[in-house]
C-alpha cells in the first residue's frame, strides 16, 4: 500500500510548502500549508474502511538491508487512531496558529517545524520496522526541540528546548539500545515478525535490560516520572505547539510506543512493576503540583503529565481492559487537553497574561471561550456526560481489580481516588481562578473575544468532547475497538461504552473524588501555605546548573590531560612505545646468534668512544649551544665513518653533504634563538628523562642487535642479480633509488621541495631584526665578508661544479648520484651567499628557486610517465648503449633524467631554504611576491 | 658578440677544470677527454658573472716554480713545527707579526696569505686594515708559533713569497 | 713484502704519525693560536704523505692508474689555509688570551 | 596495467607543479582556476576508480615494472578507491573555499594543498610500507606547511607541538620499517602476509617490536589516546579550509591501522592476543578524551577539533574487533565522519566571519546575516555528528553499534558510544543554541558567504543526506569492500 | 662489531631521547638530528654488518644488502627537510611568541629560586 | 705485513681522533672547538686513505674529496657566525 508512504511524505513536502508560500498573505499560508496533511487525512480516512474491517495494512521497501532497516509502514487500529488524531488536531493547530502567531512571528519557519513535526509523529505511528520508530522518534525531539525554542531570543525558551531534548535525547538513545537488543535477541525490527515472539523475548536473559531500556525512552518521552520536569518548561513554546505537541501527540508517542511493545514485552511483573509505579507516582505528582501552578500553561502541563501517568499506570494494570481504557483516555485526553491549551492561549493572546493571579473574572470579558473552557476542564475533572468520566470511570474499574501488590493492593484505588480528586481540585481552580473570583489584576490589556476562526477549533474539540460523553459508542466506539484490538494484539475484551452502569464503586470514586476536590480547591490557602513553604525548585535553573556543573568538570578533566605542555605530550609517547615494546623484547630472552660475528678492532672502538662521549657531551651541553653543535657535528661526523666502514659509500657521501647544510642551518637559527640559556628543569625531572631516555636506549639499541643477529633472508639478491641487467647501473644503491624504488625517491625529492615552500611560507613576513652585538655584548666584526674567503670560494664554485657533474654522471654505476651532486652545487653557492652577501650573489643569479624545485620534480615525474608511451608501468626505465665514433661506448638511461630532477629539486629546495633564511637580516626579505 | 672573450673567457680555469677532470675520472680515455673539454668550457661559461675581476697569469713557468717551492717549504715547516710541538712549551716564542704588502690584487694577496698558512709556524691571521669595505689591503697579520727575528721574518715573506707572485700576476 | 709495498708502508706511517702530531699540538700547546698551528699544518704534510701512500699502492702495487688522490690534496691545500684565517679572525675578535709569552700582540689589537 | 591506478598521486603532483610554474605562478586567477580545476578532475578520477574496483578484483600497479616484492606496488581495492574519492570531494571543497580569498594570506597555498592530497593519496594506495613512510611525510611536510598558512602565534604555537611530535613519530616509524625488514625481509604489505607464518620465534619478536612502534606512529596520525594531544590546538587553529582537508588527516592513521592489522597482519596470533585489545581500550578512553573537549570547547573550531577525536575513537575501537561487520561499519562511519566534520570547519568560519567580534566563541554575538543558510547548514552536520537521524550519522552510528559481537564488548561499546552521542547533544545543542539564538548587539555589516564558499559549504553538507539516502547500496557497497580487504590479505603479491 | 653499533645506536637513541625532552626547541632540534643518526644506523643495521663488500657490481666479492643503505638514503634526505623545516619554525616560533620554549611559554617559576635559575 | 702496518696506522689514527675529542671537550673557547672539529674533518680523510689502501679499493675516495671539500664549509660557517652573527648577509 503505497498510500502509507504517501501519509508520511505528504506533510514532509508540506514542510517545504509554507517556505514557498512565505510572501502569500497569511491566512493564504496558512491555507496552502493545511492542503497537503488535508490530502493526507483523506487518505486515512479513504484506508480507514479496511481497518474497521480488521485488516492491517503494510507498505514495505528496502533501505539499508545491512541494518534492517527498510521503510516499512503499517496501518493497523492504533494506528488509524493515533493518525487521525495527528492529522486532525494538526489541522486545527493550523487554523488556530493562523491567529496565534504575532505579525512579526515567522509563519514559514513555524509551520515548517510543524510539518516537519507532523511528519515524524505520523512516521512513529506508522511504523512496521522498530528502527524506522526510533528514526522518527528522534526526529519528534528535534522539531519539537526546534519549536520549543521558536522565540529563541527567549533564554527560557533556549533553555527549555534544550532540556526536551536532552532528556529526550537521553530517552532516545537508551530505546535505541533496547531496540538493537531485541533485533539482536529476535533476528529482526519489523513489528509483524517482532509481535508474535513475545514468549521467546520474555525468556531470554536479557528481556529485563531490553525493557527498562525501551521504558526509559517510552517514559522520558511521555514525561514519567522523574522525568517529568521537561514538559512544564517547554511551555515556553508558543501555545499552538504545546496544545499539539505537549498534549495531543509527542507527548502520547511514549504511550503510543508502550501500547505498540504491549504484546511484545508486556505481561511479565516486572513490566507490571516499572509500569504500574512510574504511572501512579507520576499520576500522583503531575496532579499534586498542578494544583499549585498560576501558570495556566504550567497548570495544564501537570495535568497532562498527571493524566500520561494514568494512561501509563492503566497499561501497566496489563489486563485486557485497562488497556481499553487505557487507548480509551488517549483519545479523551488529546481532546479536552488540546482545547484547553488553545483556550489557555486565547486568553494569553486576548490579556496578554498567562498568570492565574492576575487573570480574574474573565468571564465577563470572554464569555463564549470561557464556557468552551469550562467545558474542557470539566471534562478533565471527570464530570459525568463528558468524554473524561467515561475513561475515569473505566480507569477506576480496573484500579479495583488489581491484586499484582498482593495485601497492598487496596492502595492502588485509593491512590486513583487521591488522584482523581486533585485533578477535580486544579480542574476547579482553573475555572474559578481565571473565569471568576473578582476581577482582574494589572493585565497588559482588556481581554476580549478573539478572532471568529481561532475559536473554531475549540469549538470543534469541545464539542468533540461533549459528544463522546454522550454518545462513546457512537462516535469512537469503532476506533477504539480496532486501536484496542491492535494494542492488545489479541481479541477484545468484554466492555460496554455507557454512560452510565449503574451505582457501583468506580462511580462512588467519583462522587468521592468531585466532593473531596471540591473541597480540597475552597480550602486551597492552607495547602498552598503549606506548599509554599516547602523549598522552591526551578527544574530550569537546576538543568543549566548541572549542564554548567558538566561543562566545568570536563574543562577541568580536558585540563589536566591537555596541559599544552608538549615535554609531557613526549613523555606520554616514549613511555607508551616502552612499555609496548617490553612485551615483545622480553619474549625474546636470550639473544640467539645465527650468523657469524664480525671481529671488533681499535679503530672501530675508539669511533664507538669517540660517538659516546661525544653524544653525552651534546646532552651536557645542549644549554652552551654553539658547542653542542660542535658536539653533534663529531657524531655525524663518526657516523659517516662508520657507513665507510661498513661498506656503504653513498651513505657516507649523503650523510656528510647533508651534515654541513644542517650545520649551516642551525648556525643561522642560532643566531636568531638564545645562544646560552640557564637551566630550566629541576633534578626530579632531569631522572625521569634520564630514565626514560636510558631505557628507550637500551630497548632500541638491543632491538638492533637481536636484528643484526637474525640469518639473512632478504630480497636483496634480486637486486644485485638485476641491477645491471634490468637498471643498466653496477651501484645497486644508486639502481634502487632511481629504479627499482624510484618512486620513494619521486617522494623523497617532493618532500624536499615541499618543505622548501613551508620554510619560504615560515620566512614571509616574519618580523626579525638583527642584534646589533652577540649575546656577550661584543660588537660585530666590521668585515662583512672576509676577502680571502671571497676570493677562495669563488675560486671553489666551478671546481664543486665540475665535481657535481662528476659526482652526478658516476652515480649509477658507483657512490654519487643526482642528489649528493645537487647538495655539492647547493653548498658551493651558499658559499658564494656566505663570502659575497645576498645582493652579489642576487645580482648574478637571477633563477626564482621555487621554479626550479617545480621543475626538478617535474622531470623526474614526466621521466617516469614516458613510460606510458610505451605502455609500461609508470617510472618504468630504459636504458640502451651507443657507440659514438672516436668516443667509444657510452650508456644512455632514462635514470639519468630522473636523476636530473632529482639534483635540479635539491639544488632548488636548499638554497630557497638557505638562501630564504640567510636573507632575513637584508633588504630582500622574502615577501609575498605575488606567489600564493 | 662573437668575440673569442665572450665565448672562452677564461683559458687558464678552463685548462685546470680540464685536468681537474681528468684527474677526478682517473683516465685520458677518449670520452673524459671529449667531456672533460666540453665542461671545462661549459662551467666557465655558465659562472661567468661569479668570476671576481682578476688579472691573468703572465708567467706560467713562474708560477709552476713557485708551487714547486711551496710544496718543498711545507715539507721543511711540518719538520720544524713537529720539533717544536714536541718541545716543551715554554721554549716557544709566539707572536704577532705585520707583514706590509706591495701586492694590491686580491688573487695575489689570497694566494700570498694561504702560502704563509700552509708553510712554516705561520698562519695569516688577517688582511690589514680591517674596516672600510674595499679599501686598499696594506698589510698581512701573521701569527707565528716560534718567532726568532721580525724583520728577518718580514723579509723572508716579502723576498721568498710575495716577490715571485709580484712576477706572475 | 717488495719495495714498493714498504713504500705505501713507509708513506702511511709517516703520514700517520704526522697526523697523530698535529692532534698532540691541539691538546698540548697553551694557546688557540699556538694550537692553530699544529693541525692545519702537520694535517696538511700528513694527508699530503697519505695521498702520496694511496697513491703509490694503486699505482705500483695494484698496477692501476690512480692520480685521483691528488685532488684531495688540491682541495685540503686550497681550503685548509681559509680556515685556519677564519678561525684566527674569529680567535681575534673573540679576545682571546694568548700565551704570556706572546710578542706583538698589539699588533693584532685593532 | 591499468595506469589509471596512479594517476591519484600524479594528477595533484602535476597541479602542484603547474602552479608553482609559469604562468600560474605570476596569476592568482589562473592558479585558482587551475587548483579547482584539478580537484574536479581528480574527483571524477577517483569515482572511476570506484568504479573500476566495484566489479574488478584488486588491482596491483607495478611501478617500473619489477615484479613484487622487489618493486614498489600500489594496490587498488575497494577501501582505497574509497579513501581516494573522499579525499578528492575534500579537496575539491578546500579548493573552493580557499579560492574565495583565503589563499591569498601566504604563498604557495595551492601547491601545499594538493602536495597534501598527493600524499594522502599516496598512503592510501600504497602495499609499500616503506612506500607509505615515503608518503606519510609528503602528507605530514605539507600538512605542516598548510597548518602555518595565514600565520599568527596560534598556528605557530600549534605547529611546533605538531611538528615535533611527527617528526618523532616518523623516526619510530623508520625503527619499525627496518624491524620489520629485519625480520621478515620485505616491505611489501601482502608479501609480509604471507611470510608471517614462516618466521621464526626471534623474527615473530622483532616484528613485534614493529608492530608496537608502528601501533605508535599510525595511533598518532590518528590521534588515538594518549597521542591525540597535538590534535585540538592544530586543527582548531588552522585554516578553515586546511582544517577542512584535515580532517582526512586523522582517517589516514585509522586506514594505516586497518591495512596493517585488519589485513596484512590479521592471521598473525599476537595482532589477537595484544594489539586489538590495546586498540580496543585506547580507542574507548579517546572517544572519552574527544567527549571531554567536546564539553570544554570554547569555540565551535575546537569543539570540530574534538569532535574528529570522537569518531576516531569510535572507529578504532571498532577497527580492534577485525571482523567483516566491523570493517563495513568502519568504512560508512569513515566516510560519514570526514565529510561531516569537514563542513563543521568551513562552517565555524562562516559562522565566525558574521558573529563580528565573537567570532564562533560561544558567547553572545550579533546576529548572522545569513541565519537560514549556516543555520541549515548547523542542524545537518550537528545531527550528522551526534548520530541522530535522518541524516548519515545515525546510520553509521547504527552500523557501529550493531558491529559488535554481544557481550561485555557489547556493553562497554555501546555505552561509551551512546554516552558520547548525548553529550555531543548536549553540547553542540548549547553551542547551536549559543550561536544562533543568543544573540546580542546591532547588525553589522558581515562577510557573507559568497557562491564559492557557499557552494564549498554545500558540498559537503549535502553529502549526509545523500549518504543517508543511498545508504542501502552505500552500505552493501562497503560489506564487499569489507570482504575484499579481508580476502586479499590471504593473497600473495604474485597472485594479483 | 655487532655490539659495538648496537651500543652505538643505544646510546645514540639515548641522548636523543633525553634532548627530544627538553624544554627549549634547539635541544629539540639537537635530539632529533641525533635521532635520525640514530634511526639511519639502525635501519642500516637492518640489513647486516658487512665490511669490505659495497653494494657496487664487480668491485667487491661480497656484497651488502643494498636495499636498507637505499632506505638510509631516503630516510637522510626525507630527515634532512625536515630538520630544515622544524629549525625554520623554531625561529618563527621566537619571533612570533618571544621565546624558543616549546610551548611558546616559559614556564611561571614556582618559586623564586627556580625563577631566577629560569 | 702492509696490512698489519696499515693496522698500527689505524691506531695511530684514532688515537688522534680521540685526542681530537679531547680537545674539543676541553675546549677552552669555541674556536678551540671548532679548530678540534675542522682537525676530526681532516683526520677522517687520512683514515679513509688508510682504509682504501687497506681493502684495496677506491670507493671511497668521493668521501674523501668531499669532506676535503665541504668539511671546511661548515668551520667557515660558524665563524662567520661568530665574527658577524649572521652568516648571510
Ligand atoms: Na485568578
Ligand atoms: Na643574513
Amino acid at each position: 500500500m503505497i498510500e502509507l508512504l504517501f501519509l508520511v511524505l505528504l506533510p514532509l513536502i508540506g514542510s517545504v510548502v509554507p517556505v514557498l508560500t512565505k510572501s502569500w498573505s497569511r491566512s493564504y499560508s496558512a491555507l496552502a500549508t493545511a492542503i497537503l496533511p488535508a490530502a493526507a487525512l483523506a487518505v486515512v480516512l479513504q484506508l480507514a474502511p479496511a481497518i474497521f474491517s480488521g485488516e492491517t495494512l503494510f507498505y514495505q521497501m528496502p533501505w539499508v538491508e545491512a541494518l534492517g532497516l527498510s521503510l516499512s509502514f503499517r496501518l493497523d487500529g492504533l494506528s488509524l487512531l493515533f493518525a487521525l488524531l495527528i492529522l486532525c488536531i494538526g489541522l486545527l493547530v493550523i487554523l488556530y496558529a493562523r491567529y496565534y502567531l504575532a505579525v512579526t512571528d515567522s509563519m514559514a519557519r513555524f509551520y515548517g517545524f510543524l510539518m516537519l513535526f507532523m511528519t515524524a509523529m505520523l512516521g512513529i505511528v506508522l511504523s512496521n520496522n522498530l528502527l524506522q520508530l526510533w528514526l522518527f522518534w528522534e526526529l519528534t525531539s528535534i522539531s519539537s526541540f526546534l519549536l520549543i525554542s521558536f522565540w529563541w531570543h527567549r533564554a527560557d525558551a533556549r533553555s527549555g528546548a534544550r532540556m526536551a531534548l536532552t532528556i529526550t535525547g537521553f530517552g532516545g538513545l537508551a530505546l535505541l539500545a533496547g531496540i538493537l537488543l531485541i533485533g539482536q535477541v529476535l533476528g529482526s525490527f519489523e513489528l509483524d515478525v517482532l509481535l508474535s515472539k513475545a514468549d521467546v523475548l520474555q525468556q531470554h536473559s536479557l528481556y529485563p535490560v531490553i525493557l527498562i531500556l525501551v521504558l526509559l525512552g517510552a517514559f522520558t518521552k511521555s514525561a514519567q516520572f522523574p522525568f517529568h520536569f521537561w514538559l512544564p518548561n517547554a511551555m515556553s513554546a508558543p501555545t499552538p505547539v504545546s496544545a499539539y505537541l505537549h498534549s495531543a501527540t509527542m507527548v502520547k508517542a511514549g504511550i503510543f510506543l508502550l501500547a505498540r511493545m504491549y504484546p511484545l514485552l508486556a505481561g511479565s511483573d516486572l513490566w507490571f512493576l516499572l509500569v504500574t509505579i512510574t504511572g501512579m507516582t507520576t499520576l500522583l505528582v503531575g496532579a499534586y503540583l498542578a494544583l499549585f501552578q498560576h501558570d495556566l500553561k504550567g497548570l495544564l502541563a501537570y495535568s497532562t503529565i498527571s493524566h500520561l501517568g494514568l494512561i501509563t499506570l492503566l497499561l501497566g494494570l496489563d489486563t485486557d481492559l485497562a488497556t481499553v481504557a487505557a487507548i480509551f483516555h488517549i483519545i479523551n485526553h488529546a481532546i479536552f487537553k488540546a482545547s484547553l491549551f488553545m483556550a489557555a492561549g486565547i486568553i494569553d493572546h486576548e490579556s496578554g497574561s498567562r498568570d492565574m493571579r492576575k487573570l480574574n473574572g474573565l468571564w465577563q470579558f470572554m464569555p463564549v471561550t470561557a464556557t468552551l473552557a469550562m467545558v474542557a476542564s470539566a471534562s478533565m475533572a471527570g464530570v459525568p456526560l463528558l468524554n473524561g468520566f467515561l475513561s475515569k470511570e473505566m480507569f477506576f474499574a480496573e484500579t479495583l481489580h488489581q491484586d499484582v501488590l498482593g495485601a497492598l493492593s487496596w492502595l492502588i484505588p485509593v491512590l486513583a481516588t487521591v488522584a482523581a480528586t486533585l485533578s477535580v481540585a486544579y480542574s476547579a481552580r482553573f475555572i474559578h481562578d481565571v473565569f471568576f473570583n473578582g476581577q482582574p489584576k494589572g493585565l497588559p490589556r482588556t481581554p476580549h473575544e478573539p478572532p471568529r476562526y481561532m475559536r473554531v477549533p475549540v469549538e470543534i474539540l469541545v464539542a468533540l468532547c461533549i459528544l463522546v460523553g454522550l454518545a462513546p459508542q457512537y462516535i469512537v466506539g469503532d476506533l477504539l475497538a480496532v486501536a484496542s484490538s491492535a494494542a492488545l494484539g489479541g481479541p477484545l475484551p468484554q466492555y460496554s461504552l455507557s454512560i452510565w452502569h449503574g451505582v457501583n464503586l468506580p462511580l462512588l470514586m467519583s462522587v468521592m473524588a468531585m466532593t473531596l476536590g471540591i473541597l480540597l480547591y475552597s480550602n486551597r490557602k492552607h495547602l498552598f501555605r503549606f506548599q509554599a513553604e516547602l523549598p522552591e525548585l526551578n527544574p530550569l535553573q537546576l538543568f543549566e546548573q548541572k549542564i554548567k556543573a558538566l561543562l566545568n568538570n570536563a574543562q577541568r578533566w580536558h585540563q589536566r590531560f591537555e596541559s599544552a605542555e608538549l615535554q609531557r605530550y613526549l613523555l606520554w609517547m616514549f613511555l607508551i612505545v616502552v612499555v609496548l615494546l617490553i612485551w615483545p623484547l622480553q619474549q625474546m630472552g636470550q639473544f640467539t646468534r645465527h650468523t657469524a660475528m664480525l671481529p671488533i678492532d681499535a679503530l672501530m672502538l675508539a669511533a664507538m668512544l669517540v660517538a659516546i662521549i661525544a653524544a653525552f657531551a651534546t646532552v651536557l651541553c645542549q644549554r652552551q649551544r654553539l658547542l653542542a653543535l660542535v658536539m653533534i657535528s663529531i657524531v655525524g661526523l663518526v657516523v659517516t665513518l662508520i657507513f665507510v666502514r661498513f661498506s656503504a659509500p653513498d651513505l657516507a657521501l649523503t650523510q656528510l653533504s647533508v651534515e654541513v647544510v644542517t650545520i649551516v642551518l642551525l648556525m643561522l637559527a642560532l643566531f636568531f634563538l638564545p645562544h646560552k640559556i640557564s637551566r630550566a628543569s629541576n633534578a626530579g625531572r632531569l631522572i625521569r628523562d634520564g630514565a626514560i631516555a636510558s631505557v628507550c636506549g637500551v630497548v632500541i639499541g638491543s632491538l638492533s642487535y637481536a636484528m643484526m643477529l637474525e640469518p639473512q633472508q632478504r630480497i636483496s639478491d634480486f637486486f644485485l642479480i638485476n641491477a645491471k641487467t634490468g637498471g643498466g647501473g653496477y651501484n645497486v644503491v644508486n639502481v634502487i633509488l632511481v629504479d627499482f624504488r624510484g618512486f620513494d625517491t619521486l617522494g623523497e625529492i617532493t618532500v624536499l621541495g615541499i618543505a622548501a615552500l613551508g620554510i619560504f611560507k615560515l620566512l614571509t613576513r616574519l618580523p626579525l631584526f638583527k642584534p646589533s652585538s652577540d649575546a656577550e655584548g661584543r660588537q660585530w666584526a666590521l668585515d662583512k665578508h672576509p676577502m680571502l674567503l671571497a676570493v677562495v670560494s669563488q675560486a671553489l664554485l666551478p671546481l664543486a661544479l665540475l665535481v657535481s657533474v662528476y659526482i652526478f654522471f658516476r652515480g649509477h654505476n658507483l657512490p654519487g648520484g643526482g642528489f649528493v651532486a645537487g647538495l655539492i652545487t647547493a653548498i658551493a653557492i651558499i658559499l658564494q651567499y656566505v663570502a659575497q652577501g645576498v645582493d652579489w650573489v642576487k645580482q648574478r643569479l637571477t633563477l626564482e628557486y621555487h621554479r626550479l624545485v617545480a621543475a626538478g620534480v617535474l622531470i623526474s615525474s614526466l621521466t617516469g610517465a614516458a613510460s606510458w608511451l610505451f605502455e609500461r608501468p609508470f617510472l618504468t626505465s630504459w636504458f640502451d648503449y651507443f657507440q659514438l665514433p672516436l668516443l667509444g661506448e657510452i650508456e644512455l638511461a632514462s635514470a639519468i633524467a630522473f636523476d636530473l630532477g632529482v639534483y635540479l629539486t635539491v639544488v632548488g629546495s636548499t638554497l630557497m631554504i638557505l638562501a630564504n633564511l640567510g636573507k632575513m637580516t637584508t633588504d630582500h626579505r622574502p615577501v609575498h611576491e605575488g606567489q600564493n | 658578440m662573437l668575440s673569442l672573450k665572450n665565448w672562452w673567457p677564461t683559458p687558464v680555469r678552463s685548462l685546470f677544470l680540464f685536468l681537474v677532470w681528468l684527474l677526478l675520472n682517473n683516465s685520458v680515455a677518449l670520452i673524459h677527454l671529449f667531456f672533460g673539454l666540453l665542461l671545462a668550457w661549459l662551467i666557465p661559461l655558465l659562472i661567468h658573472k661569479f668570476r671576481l675581476i682578476q688579472p691573468g697569469i703572465k708567467k706560467p713557468g713562474a708560477a709552476m716554480a713557485y708551487g714547486l717551492m711551496v710544496m718543498w717549504d711545507i715539507v721543511i715547516a711540518n719538520l720544524q713545527v713537529i720539533r717544536l710541538v714536541l718541545g716543551p712549551n715554554k721554549k716557544l716564542r709566539p707572536a704577532f707579526v705585520t707583514v706590509p704588502l706591495d701586492l694590491t690584487d686580491h688573487l695575489a694577496i689570497t694566494i700570498l696569505a694561504s702560502t704563509v698558512s700552509l708553510t712554516p709556524g705561520t698562519v695569516s691571521a688577517d688582511v690589514l686594515p680591517l674596516n672600510a669595505e674595499g679599501a686598499e689591503p696594506r698589510f698581512l697579520l701573521l701569527h707565528v708559533l716560534d718567532l726568532a727575528d721580525e724583520a728577518e721574518l718580514i723579509e723572508q715573506v716579502k723576498q721568498r713569497y710575495e716577490a715571485p707572485l709580484k712576477e706572475i700576476f | 713484502m717488495s719495495m714498493t709495498e714498504w713504500l705505501v708502508a713507509i708513506l702511511a706511517v709517516a703520514g700517520s704519525l704526522f697526523v697523530l702530531m698535529g692532534s698532540v699540538a691541539l691538546v698540548k700547546l697553551p694557546d688557540f693560536y699556538t694550537r692553530l698551528h699544529g693541525p692545519t699544518k702537520a694535517t696538511t704534510l700528513g694527508l699530503g704523505a697519505l695521498v702520496l701512500a694511496s697513491m703509490a699502492y694503486f699505482n705500483f702495487v695494484k698496477g692501476e692508474l690512480s692520480m685521483q688522490q691528488l685532488l684531495i690534496a688540491l682541495f685540503l691545500f686550497i681550503t685548509a689555509p681559509i680556515t685556519a684565517h677564519m678561525l684566527i679572525k674569529a680567535a681575534l675578535h673573540l679576545k682571546l688570551a694568548s700565551a704570556k709569552q706572546t710578542s706583538g700582540r698589539e699588533n693584532a689589537e685593532l | 596495467m591499468n595506469h589509471l591506478i596512479i594517476l591519484p598521486i600524479l594528477w595533484p603532483l602535476l597541479v602542484a607543479l603547474l602552479t608553482m610554474l609559469p604562468p600560474f605562478d605570476q596569476n592568482l586567477l589562473l592558479r585558482r582556476c587551475l587548483s579547482v580545476g584539478g580537484s574536479a578532475v581528480l574527483v571524477l578520477l577517483s569515482v572511476l576508480l570506484v568504479l573500476q574496483s566495484s566489479d574488478t578484483p584488486a588491482q596491483l600497479y607495478q611501478l617500473g615494472n619489477w615484479p613484487a616484492p622487489f618493486g614498489i606496488s600500489l594496490l587498488l581495492d575497494q577501501v582505497s578507491s574509497l579513501m581516494l574519492c573522499l579525499t578528492s570531494v575534500l579537496a575539491l571543497a578546500a579548493s573552493l573555499y580557499a579560492s574565495s580569498g583565503e589563499d591569498e594570506n601566504g604563498p604557495f597555498f595551492h601547491a601545499l594543498l594538493h602536495f597534501q592530497v598527493m600524499g594522502i593519496n599516496g598512503a592510501f594506495l600504497t602495499a609499500d610500507l616503506f612506500n607509505l613512510f615515503v608518503f606519510f611525510e609528503v602528507l605530514l611536510i605539507a600538512s605542516y606547511s598548510l597548518l602555518i598558512h595565514g600565520g599568527g602565534k596560534a598556528k605557530t604555537k600549534a605547529a611546533v607541538h605538531y611538528v615535533i611530535l611527527n617528526l618523532v613519530g616518523s623516526a619510530m616509524f623508520l625503527f619499525a620499517l627496518a624491524l620489520i625488514y629485519g625480520a621478515s625481509g620485505t616491505l611489501n604489505m601482502l608479501d609480509l602476509g604471507t611470510k608471517v607464518a614462516t618466521l621464526s620465534d626471534t623474527q615473530l619478536q622483532l616484528l613485534q617490536a614493529a608492530v608496537a612502534l608502528l601501533l605508535v606512529v599510525f595511533g598518532l596520525k590518528a590521534a588515538v589516546m594518549p597521542l591525540h594531544f597535538w590534535l585540538g590546538n592544530a586543527y582548531s587553529s588552522a585554516s578553515p579550509a586546511v582544517a577542512a582537508l584535515f580532517a582526512i588527516m586523522t582517517k589516514v592513521g585509522i586506514y594505516s591501522l586497518l591495512r596493517v592489522f585488519a589485513m596484512v597482519l590479521q592471521d598473525a596470533g599476537f595482532v589477537a592476543d595484544w594489539v586489538f585489545p590495546v586498540l580496543w581500550w585506547t580507542g574507548l578512553l579517546t572517544i572519552v578524551m574527544g567527549v571531554l573537549g567536546v564539553l570544554a570547547s570554547e569555540d565551535l573550531r575546537k569543539m570540530a577539533s574534538y569532535l574528529v577525536i570522537v569518531s576516531v575513537g569510535s572507529l578504532v575501537a571498532i577497527l580492534s574487533l577485525g571482523t567483516a561487520e566491523a570493517i563495513q561499519a568502519l568504512l560508512y562511519y569513515l566516510v560519514h565522519s570526514t565529510l561531516a566534520t569537514a563542513a563543521l570547519f568551513l562552517l565555524a568560519d562562516l559562522i565566525a566571519n558574521q558573529r563580528g567580534k565573537a567570532g564562533d566563541r560561544l558567547v553572545n554575538g550579533r546576529k548572522m546575516a545569513q541565519p537560514v543558510l549556516l543555520g541549515t547548514a548547523f542542524i545537518v552536520v550537528a545531527l550528522s555528528v551526534v548520530g541522530m537521524p535522518p541524516f548519515s550519522g545515525f546510520i553509521g552510528k547504527l552500523l557501529l553499534l550493531q558491529a559488535v559481537p554481544q557481550g561485555s564488548t557489547m556493553l562497554w561499546y555501546w555505552s561509551f558510544l551512546l554516552g558520547s552521542s548525548l553529550m555531543l547533544l548536549i553540547a553542540l545543542s548549547r553551542a547551536g543554541s549559543i550561536l544562533f539564538w543568543q544573540v546580542s548587539g546591532s547588525d553589522v555589516e558581515a562577510r557573507l558567504a559568497g557562491r564559492r564558499r557557499a557552494s564549498a559549504l554545500l558540498l559537503l553538507v549535502i553529502a549526509s543526506p545523500l549518504l543517508s539516502l543511498f545508504a542501502g547500496p552505500l552500505t552493501a557497497w562497503c560489506q564487499a569492500a569489507a570482504a575484499q580487504l579481508q580476502q586479499i590479505a590471504t593473497l600473495s603479491p604474485g597472485a594479483f | 662489531m655487532e655490539l659495538l653499533v648496537a651500543i652505538i645506536i643505544g646510546v645514540l637513541t639515548c641522548s636523543a631521547v633525553f634532548l627530544i625532552l627538553r624544554a627549549r626547541t634547539f635541544a629539540v632540534m639537537l635530539g632529533l638530528t641525533m635521532l635520525s643518526y640514530a634511526v639511519n644506523l639502525f635501519i642500516f643495521a637492518s640489513g647486516g654488518l658487512k665490511m669490505g663488500a659495497g653494494a657496487v657490481l664487480k668491485a667487491t666479492e661480497d656484497y651488502a644488502d643494498p636495499l636498507p643503505q637505499a632506505l638510509v638514503l631516503t630516510a637522510i634526505v626525507i630527515g634532512f627537510a625536515m630538520t630544515a623545516f622544524l629549525v625554520v619554525l623554531s625561529i618563527r616560533a621566537r619571533a612570533d611568541l618571544g621565546n624558543d620554549h616549546v610551548d611558546g611559554k616559559l614556564p611561571v617559576a614556582k618559586n623564586t629560586r627556580q625563577g631566577a635559575s629560569s | 705485513m702492509l696490512t698489519l702496518i696499515l693496522q698500527g696506522c689505524f691506531v695511530v689514527v684514532g688515537l688522534a681522533l680521540l685526542l681530537n675529542l679531547y680537545a674539543a671537550i676541553r675546549g677552552p673557547s669555541v674556536v678551540d672547538r671548532l679548530l678540534a672539529l675542522d682537525t676530526m674533518y681532516i683526520n677522517s680523510i687520512a683514515l679513509l686513505l688508510l682504509y682504501g689502501i687497506y681493502l684495496g679499493t677506491s670507493l671511497n675516495f668521493e668521501v674523501a674529496l668531499l669532506i676535503a671539500m665541504l668539511g671546511f664549509v661548515s668551520t667557515v660557517a660558524v665563524c662567520k657566525f661568530l665574527l658577524r652573527g649572521d652568516i648571510i648577509e
